[in-house]
């Protein structure tokens, strides 16, 4: 058999059970390390991919991973920087903002997701981006409790005094903690049982309900999820920019997220921080080049990035860690036990073409 | 007279090379077989000649090589596919499947008279002809393919499991119009067929492949002999 | 009572700009099995070009022709060069595609002709047309009454011709229709030049009353989109018809509904669909996909 | 920021700020450039940097500190996203001197706390948020061009003074913008028991069409339309929609979309009875076509702002103004520093920018006003416009 | 353990396709059951109807007793029913091991946020899970395959990996669409073997549609006949295959002269 086993340094090197655990330890010591070495402007940048790496993880669960293509992903980061940035101001305390900001996200989530759910296809895209779309006018008519067009301001991320950190360390680090665990949790929620439950609910409906997976549950639960992670980058979106206001959700920003998420690896984890770097840093990127043809700078790159990568950027992980699969198969057994007939027969009468011109005519 | 050429054929799927070796040839007007187990490279070779997997060697058609063509450039030199699995346009009426089989023709009655007569060899379809081919049963879309393929008017017909999912009297009655199109039309056919007493009705002679090569060539009446073939793919 | 009718034709006349762009959604939907976000940024495009031209004083309907053949030309090279990458691939990439070309054709259209307001003439007058106590411009007819045409011809490609036919096939499943012959390829690329030609039309209609700029389409695009899925993806009648009943439901909640008002009438559509495709999901005029198992 | 607990020891040291040297000074702006603010947006960099282009090749700006500087302009894209916003002003913020010109509400907002405890100016933005007044809770703030509350007010006096009945009509954009105006005019008109206003309606930002709007306004039958609106397509169509209606009230447009060839030519303004708009600089088109000060601004603006067109919007020329003051502030600044020009550029009085109109002036000494706070109605007289101190 | 399963009456329409008209009959617990007839006749939709991806126009379906018809699919799998599709339906992306491992969702314990936190509980359950699966695979000779994504194997072998992947449901009732279609002949025997193990070792009842007749007499106790959605005939393979007009509407005259 001409299977090809892939035997290249990059598999075995991560078939190493030492390097194995060696290397989230390194992440964790790097992660640890960063943030007191490195500027404040960058910081900043990286607290905010933080926020926006979270709010597309949230979009990955329900739309890369379960397939309902949602358009109002931002409006659950806005919602929980709304929900946030009001208990701030009314002064309680912050686990009480934040637990907040989860709880009303991923109850609006469920609420929205248990009609939406019942939909498929564009139906749903249509029916989420509604959200931002009808999210803004809302946000402004409940001006009480969100400040209206002139949006909310909250500061209470400094750092506290025993930590004799500065702020942006402080924010960062708070993002790292929260956003690591994030990202710890739902790469585990998408390996095993429910990851399995999405990929076909996703894959196909009729065959996820004849395996006891009902679709509708699971497109709720992915939904609800979804938003409450997205209720959790609006805390951090309130944490890091300290300001929301009706712009925040607007649905341009749905698309962008969107195209983040393809851009970074759609159902990919990994490829949910590259698209939020992603979503960080090329405005950044296009800014600096020139700031009068951001658009023109951003539409580029997004094209340019998709066509070497059409999988997003996670692909290119994935493509240099190729065939780590195959070698696991054990080598030599990834082969179909075929009919024995070669051995019996092959030779007597094989390549002799002129037999069959015998036939009727 | 050949009129298709395979020798040495190659292909793989990425970096997977599939067919390592096959070569067989289908003379005008010839009707041949491929038997091999699930996985010998049967489907492969089809899309290979079909031009829908990159392949390796040679395939001459008419005297022209044809290796590197797109499908639609193979389909229009009058070779038509009936792929494996679900062969339809599934949001298309089954009528509407039934005309973009006949794309490439520009006779506007012998197009109509070939709807009729798929719909007589297919009675299943007639009753369905405004549904949408996905609502079809699993053999009824099957029976839809080979209809397409026939609207074509091909000069040789590929088919890859073309009695899959049909009851046996449908499928005996399809290979028997397909017999008879041979004799009428002139169509070469190459066969791939689980059912091997079904398709020894149909071809002349047959090859039979394991992993990715030709290991054995003959006609029917040889293959049918051999202890080997009889276990493996006839019973009895 | 008048205040009633007028805010009903009020009503058609701006979802006949929602129809214009929508029609042009269905037409690449039909032909390609994709959503183009670009549309309305390809639209703008062409409108442009029109612009540009009449301001170098050649004539509105020659500017428009010209930035037509245009459009049909840049409508097949963006599907050849750019599109013929994503179409086997996944969905989803295909669509973000379209929004990456949106963005750049909108800064594209901001870098040549910046971000200001232009103005572009109208191929009707802005006199009105008085009937039953109610004013419309005939600029307002002249635009239904090209998109009613448009609509009936695209109806007409889709169901009569061999064209619309294969254009469908290939749609549907480029792989299996290439099996019988037909030139994948070139037909998706009649199905975008088509669509761009379509929406240089609908620019051009919608671009005297919305004032021309690159984002000229964004907020319409939506409501076009809202249109096309509750018309049904695949139903020229049906998405004009959608995008009336869209135009004219938004203003009557606005007056009449009192907590929807002005501020929340975007909403309207969204129920609309919401209501409307739980019961039919293919859509008011969609055909309807079956999915067996 | 890291800078934030030690700034007041630095107060009186004289040490340099960021972005400031002996021969050059740098300003941060961030501003829509891309998107559906970026019309007015690109004006306010093309303004401010046709300004300065323009004193940078006569040599510079002289500073209070003896010292000459150039000034460049550094402007980032912020699309009108508050996030956007903020990144770029914690790009920015280490590099220049003080931060200027910027336009939008939120986007300014969602940065001023972090000015604040940065001590980075956010000085002569355009926004008429009265938040950036209020010199105590904005110590690093200060707007530049009037709150809304005061355009409307201006109308309102006018329209209130006139002697005659009126029926007023109501069209307001539904945030802060529109609500502003709005307010302003309802405090001008308050017991005035010549005017009743008879219908108030609002309509998106995001809005295609106000038809609907249009149809229930005319409806009303008012004889004057309070039209709050800052975008000029709607504007426009508002115009042709009341025409075609037969509904030819006295109109009153905003400052930011009364452009004469932007929205009156277009939405065929000659038709009404009268249009009047509020302003305190002047319009390049029309009677004020042949001043020096316009001649000198739009040349400047062609050759240093690279800026072609004529410009629709105003702000290329309050940016110009911005430029101006900032001169005016740089040139009492007796030390390179933040706090110092904060200072600087708080005791300005009656100056009497380029471009501006008579009866208007610069005063940033007033608390709860931005630097300019004076307005003139004017009346629209079928090219350009006309200062009008009655209504009629 | 086995299940028994009846049908009463059974009616169903699709706009006005009559697709089943009183299908009545009965399994009984542990029975190898066929179910043949031509092309469109509707024995897919029969196995909609029982597995509740459709609902039944009229009659009654009742496994165990209890009426099912209207139930959903999902409700019905985790009790015990199990089917495979005509045209398998795999996850092409995903590994054969993760595909079948999909049949064992409803009998992995745990919320979602236990798996989120990768409780010791759901290690354990997904690990032993995981050893069955692959036994699963060995047993039916696919375990070289285990770790391969499905779309790399060849058409004919996705049957056997949905069989593989509703055996780890470990149902009751088995209902079984083509399970020979593109086998060669000698794997239909292997199938053949495979299915009375089934019944004798797992005590499964067992519903097949097949069109191969030799399968079907091989392996059935009983066979419902079924012909433009009615019951035909009712009897063992053997008395099907020699009724006349079972042989006139679906075996056809000359095959049932060659089988002879
Ligand atoms: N898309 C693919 N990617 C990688 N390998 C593939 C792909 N499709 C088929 N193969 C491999 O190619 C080989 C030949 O497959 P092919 O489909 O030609 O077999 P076949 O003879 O038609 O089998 P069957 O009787 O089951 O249809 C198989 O080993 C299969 O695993
Ligand atoms: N969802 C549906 N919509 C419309 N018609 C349907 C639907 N499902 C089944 N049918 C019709 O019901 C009839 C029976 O189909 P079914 O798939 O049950 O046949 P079958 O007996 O399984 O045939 P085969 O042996 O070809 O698989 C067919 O004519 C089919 O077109
Ligand atoms: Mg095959
Ligand atoms: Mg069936």
């Amino acid at each position: 058999m001409a299977r090809a086993v892939d035997t290249s340094p990059s598999s075995s090197l991560r078939q190493n059970p030492w390097l194995r655990r060696a290397v989230p330890l390194l992440v964790v010591v790097v992660l640890a390390v960063l943030p007191l070495v490195l500027t404040e402007n960058t910081n900043d940048t990286l607290a905010r991919i933080g926020v926006f790496a979270v709010a597309v993880l949230g979009l990955n669960v329900v739309m890369g991973y379960t397939g309902q293509v949602s358009l109002g992903q931002i409006f659950f980061v806005g919602l929980g920087a709304y929900v946030t940035g009001y208990g701030v101001q009314q002064g309680w305390n912050v686990v009480l903002a934040f637990l907040a900001a989860c709880l009303a996200a991923a109850v609006a989530g469920l609420v929205v997701a248990l009609a939406a759910a019942r939909l498929g296809g564009l139906a749903i895209a249509m029916v989420t981006i509604a959200l931002p779309i009808v999210g803004v006018p809302l946000a402004k008519r409940l001006s009480d409790v969100t400040g209206g067009s002139q949006g909310l301001s909250a500061r209470f991320a400094e750092a506290p005094e025993a930590t004799g950190l500065y702020d942006d360390q402080w924010v960062l680090y708070v993002v790292l903690v929260i956003g690591g665990a994030v990202f710890l949790l739902t790469r585990a929620l998408v390996r095993g049982k429910y990851g399995r439950a999405f990929a076909i609910v996703k894959g196909n409906e009729a065959v996820a309900s004849s395996m006891g997976i009902s679709p509708y549950r699971y497109k709720v639960l992915a939904f609800t999820i979804a938003s409450l992670i997205g209720g959790i980058s609006g805390f951090l979106y309130m944490f890091v920019i300290q300001y929301t206001s009706p712009e925040t959700m607007s649905f341009g920003h749905s698309i962008e997220l969107l195209a983040a998420m393809v851009i970074g690896g759609a159902g990919s984890i990994i490829g949910s921080l590259l698209g939020g770097a992603y979503y960080v840093l090329v405005p950044e990127l296009t800014n600096q080049v020139d700031s009068s043809l951001t658009a023109l700078l951003q539409g580029v790159i997004l094209l340019a990035v998709l066509f070497v990568l059409p999988g997003g950027l996670a692909s290119l992980l994935r493509r240099l860690t190729r065939g780590r699969r195959r070698s696991g198969a054990g080598s030599g057994a990834a082969a179909p036990p075929t009919t024995p007939l070669s051995t019996a027969v092959s030779g007597t009468s094989a390549e002799e073409p002129g037999k069959e011109r015998q036939g009727h005519a | 007279m050949t009129l298709l050429e395979l020798e040495d054929v190659t292909a793989s799927y990425g970096p997977v090379q599939v067919l390592e070796g096959v070569s067989l040839s289908v003379p005008e007007n010839g009707a041949v077989g491929i038997l091999g187990a699930n996985g010998a490279g049967k489907t492969t070779t089809l899309r290979a000649i079909s031009g829908t997997v990159r392949a390796g060697g040679r395939i001459v058609f008419d005297g022209k090589d044809i290796r590197g063509l797109r499908p639609d450039q193979v389909a229009a030199l009058g070779i038509a596919h009936v792929p494996e699995g679900r062969g339809t346009l599934g949001d298309l009426s089954v009528r509407d499947n039934l005309r973009v089989g006949a794309y490439l023709r520009k006779d506007r009655k012998g197009v109509a008279e070939d709807i009729d007569f798929c719909l007589d060899l297919f009675p299943n379809l007639a009753e369905r002809i405004t549904s949408n081919a996905s609502a079809l049963s699993g053999g009824e879309q099957q029976m839809l393919a080979v209809g397409r393929a026939i609207m074509s008017k091909p000069r040789l017909l590929l088919l890859d499991e073309a009695s899959l999912g049909l009851a046996p009297s449908t499928a005996k009655n399809v290979y028997d119009a397909i017999r008879k199109l041979r004799l009428t039309s002139g169509i070469a056919m190459l066969v791939v067929e689980q059912n091997a007493n079904l398709a020894f009705t149909l071809v002349d002679s047959a090859t039979v492949l394991e992993t990715g090569r030709s290991v054995l060539t003959g006609t029917s009446a040889e293959l049918k002999g051999m202890d080997e073939i009889r276990r493996a793919y006839l019973g009895g | 009572m008048g205040t009633f009718v007028q805010l009903v034709v009020d009503g058609l006349s701006t979802g006949s700009v929602y129809a214009a762009i929508a029609l042009a959604i269905v037409l690449v939907h039909q032909a390609t099995g994709l959503i183009n976000f670009a549309q309305g940024g390809m639209a703008v495009l062409a409108v442009y070009i029109a612009w540009w031209l009449t301001t170098k004083d050649v004539p509105l309907i020659l500017a428009i022709l010209v930035s037509i053949a245009f459009s049909i030309a840049f409508g097949a090279v963006v599907e050849r060069f750019l599109m013929r990458r994503f179409e086997r691939g996944d969905p989803d990439t295909a669509v973000v595609v379209t929004i990456g070309l949106l963005t750049l054709i909108t800064g594209v259209a901001g870098w040549l002709w910046t971000y200001n307001n232009q103005q572009f003439p109208s191929l009707f007058s802005l006199d009105t047309v008085n009937f039953l106590g109610v004013s419309v411009s005939q600029r307002s007819l002249g635009t239904t009454a090209v998109i009613i045409v448009v609509m009936v011809l695209l109806q007409a490609l889709f169901v009569g011709t061999k064209l619309g036919l294969a254009l469908r096939a290939v749609a549907n499943n480029p792989e299996s229709a290439a099996f019988s012959g037909l030139p994948v390829g070139r037909l998706l690329m009649v199905g975008w030049g088509l669509a761009a030609a379509l929406g240089a039309v609908a620019g051009a209609l919608v671009a005297p009353q919305l004032t021309l700029t690159p984002g000229m389409l964004d907020n319409a695009l939506v409501y076009a989109l809202a249109a096309v899925i509750l018309g049904g993806l695949t139903s020229p009648v049906g998405v004009v018809v959608a995008a009336w009943l869209i135009g004219v439901l938004e203003n009557l909640a606005a007056v009449y509904v009192s907590f929807i008002g002005y501020d929340l009438k975007v909403a309207v559509p969204f129920i609309l669909i919401f209501v409307v495709l739980i019961v039919r999901p293919q859509g008011l005029f969609g055909r309807k996909t079956v999915v067996r198992v | 920021g890291r800078e934030g607990g030690d700034g007041g020891d630095r107060g009186s040291g004289g040490e340099a700020s960021p972005g400031i040297t002996d021969d050059s000074v740098t300003l941060g702006i961030s501003t829509p450039l891309s998107g559906a603010t970026a019309g007015p947006g690109t004006c306010t960099v093309a303004g401010i940097t046709a300004y300065f282009g323009m004193k940078n090749a006569e040599g510079g700006v002289e500073f209070g500190d003896g010292k000459t500087r150039t000034v460049e302009i550094e402007a980032l894209d912020d699309t009108y996203d508050p996030q956007q916003a903020k990144a770029n002003y914690d790009q920015l913020k280490d590099d220049v001197f003080a931060m200027t010109a910027g336009l939008g509400t939120p986007t300014n907002r969602a940065w001023r706390d972090a000015a604040i405890a940065d001590e980075v100016p956010q000085a002569l933005i355009m926004t008429g948020d009265p938040l950036f007044s209020d010199p105590e809770e904005s110590p690093w703030q200060l707007g530049f061009v009037p709150i809304y509350q005061n355009e409307g007010e201006a109308f309102g006096e006018l329209l209130a003074s006139s002697g005659q009945q009126h029926r007023v009509a109501i069209l307001s954009q539904n945030d802060d913008y529109g609500e502003g105006y709005v307010e302003g005019f309802k405090s001008a008109v308050e017991g005035a028991d010549n005017i009743e206003i008879v219908e108030e309606l609002t309509y998106e930002a995001t809005d295609t069409s106000v038809d609907a709007q249009m149809t229930e306004l005319a409806a009303s039958d008012a004889d004057v339309m309070f039209n709050a609106m800052s975008l000029v397509p709607l504007a426009v169509s508002a115009l042709q929609k009341a025409q075609q209606l037969n509904w030819t009230p006295s109109w009153f447009l905003p400052s930011n979309t009364s452009s004469p060839g932007g929205v009156l030519t277009p939405g065929g303004a000659t038709a009404f009875p009268g249009v009047y708009s509020v302003a305190f600089s002047k319009a390049p088109a029309g009677p004020a076509a042949g001043d020096p000060d316009v001649v000198e601004y739009l040349a400047a603006l062609k050759q240093y702002g690279d800026y072609q067109d004529p410009p629709a919007f105003p702000h290329c020329q309050w940016s110009w103004m911005v430029g101006a003051t900032l001169e005016q502030a740089f040139g009492e600044m007796t030390e390179p520093t933040r706090e110092n020009f904060m200072e600087a550029l708080r005791g300005i009085s009656g100056f009497e920018a380029p471009l501006m109109l008579p009866d208007t002036s610069v005063d940033t000494t007033e608390a709860g006003q931005p630097a300019v706070s004076t307005v003139v109605v004017q009346k629209y007289n079928g090219k350009g416009y006309d200062t009008v101190t009655t209504f009629e | 353990m086995a299940a028994e399963l009846v049908l009463q009456d059974v009616d169903l329409q699709f706009g006005g396709i009559k697709v089943l008209q009183e299908v009545s009959f009965t399994v009984e617990p542990g029975q190898i059951f066929g179910l043949v007839g031509p092309n469109g006749a509707g024995k897919t939709s029969l196995f909609n109807c029982i597995s509740g991806h459709y609902t039944p126009t009229a009659g009654a379906v009742r496994i165990d007793g209890t009426e099912v018809q209207g139930a959903r699919p999902a409700t019905l799998a985790r009790h015990g029913l199990a089917r495979t599709f005509q045209h398998p339906a795999l996850q092409l992306h995903e590994t054969v091991l993760e595909n079948v491992l999909l049949g064992g969702h409803s009998r992995l314990p745990g919320s979602p946020l236990a798996w989120a936190v990768r409780t010791p509980g759901t290690r354990r359950a997904e690990k032993d899970l995981r050893a069955e699966a692959l036994d699963l695979l060995e047993r039916n000779g696919l375990a070289w395959a285990a770790h391969l994504p499905a779309d790399e194997l060849s058409h004919g072998l996705h049957k056997g990996v949905e069989l593989c992947r509703a055996l780890l449901m470990k149902p009751r009732l088995l209902l079984l669409d083509e399970p020979a279609a593109g086998l060669p002949h000698a794997e239909v025997e292997q199938l053949i073997a495979t299915v009375r193990r089934l019944r004798s070792e797992d005590d499964i009842t067992v519903v097949i549609v097949e069109h191969h007749m030799g399968l079907i007499a091989a392996l059935t106790d009983r066979v419902v006949v079924l012909d433009h959605g009615r019951k035909l005939m009712e009897g063992t393979a053997a008395e099907a295959q020699s009724d006349p007009r079972v042989i006139e509407a679906y075996i056809g005259k000359d095959a049932a002269d060659d089988a002879a």
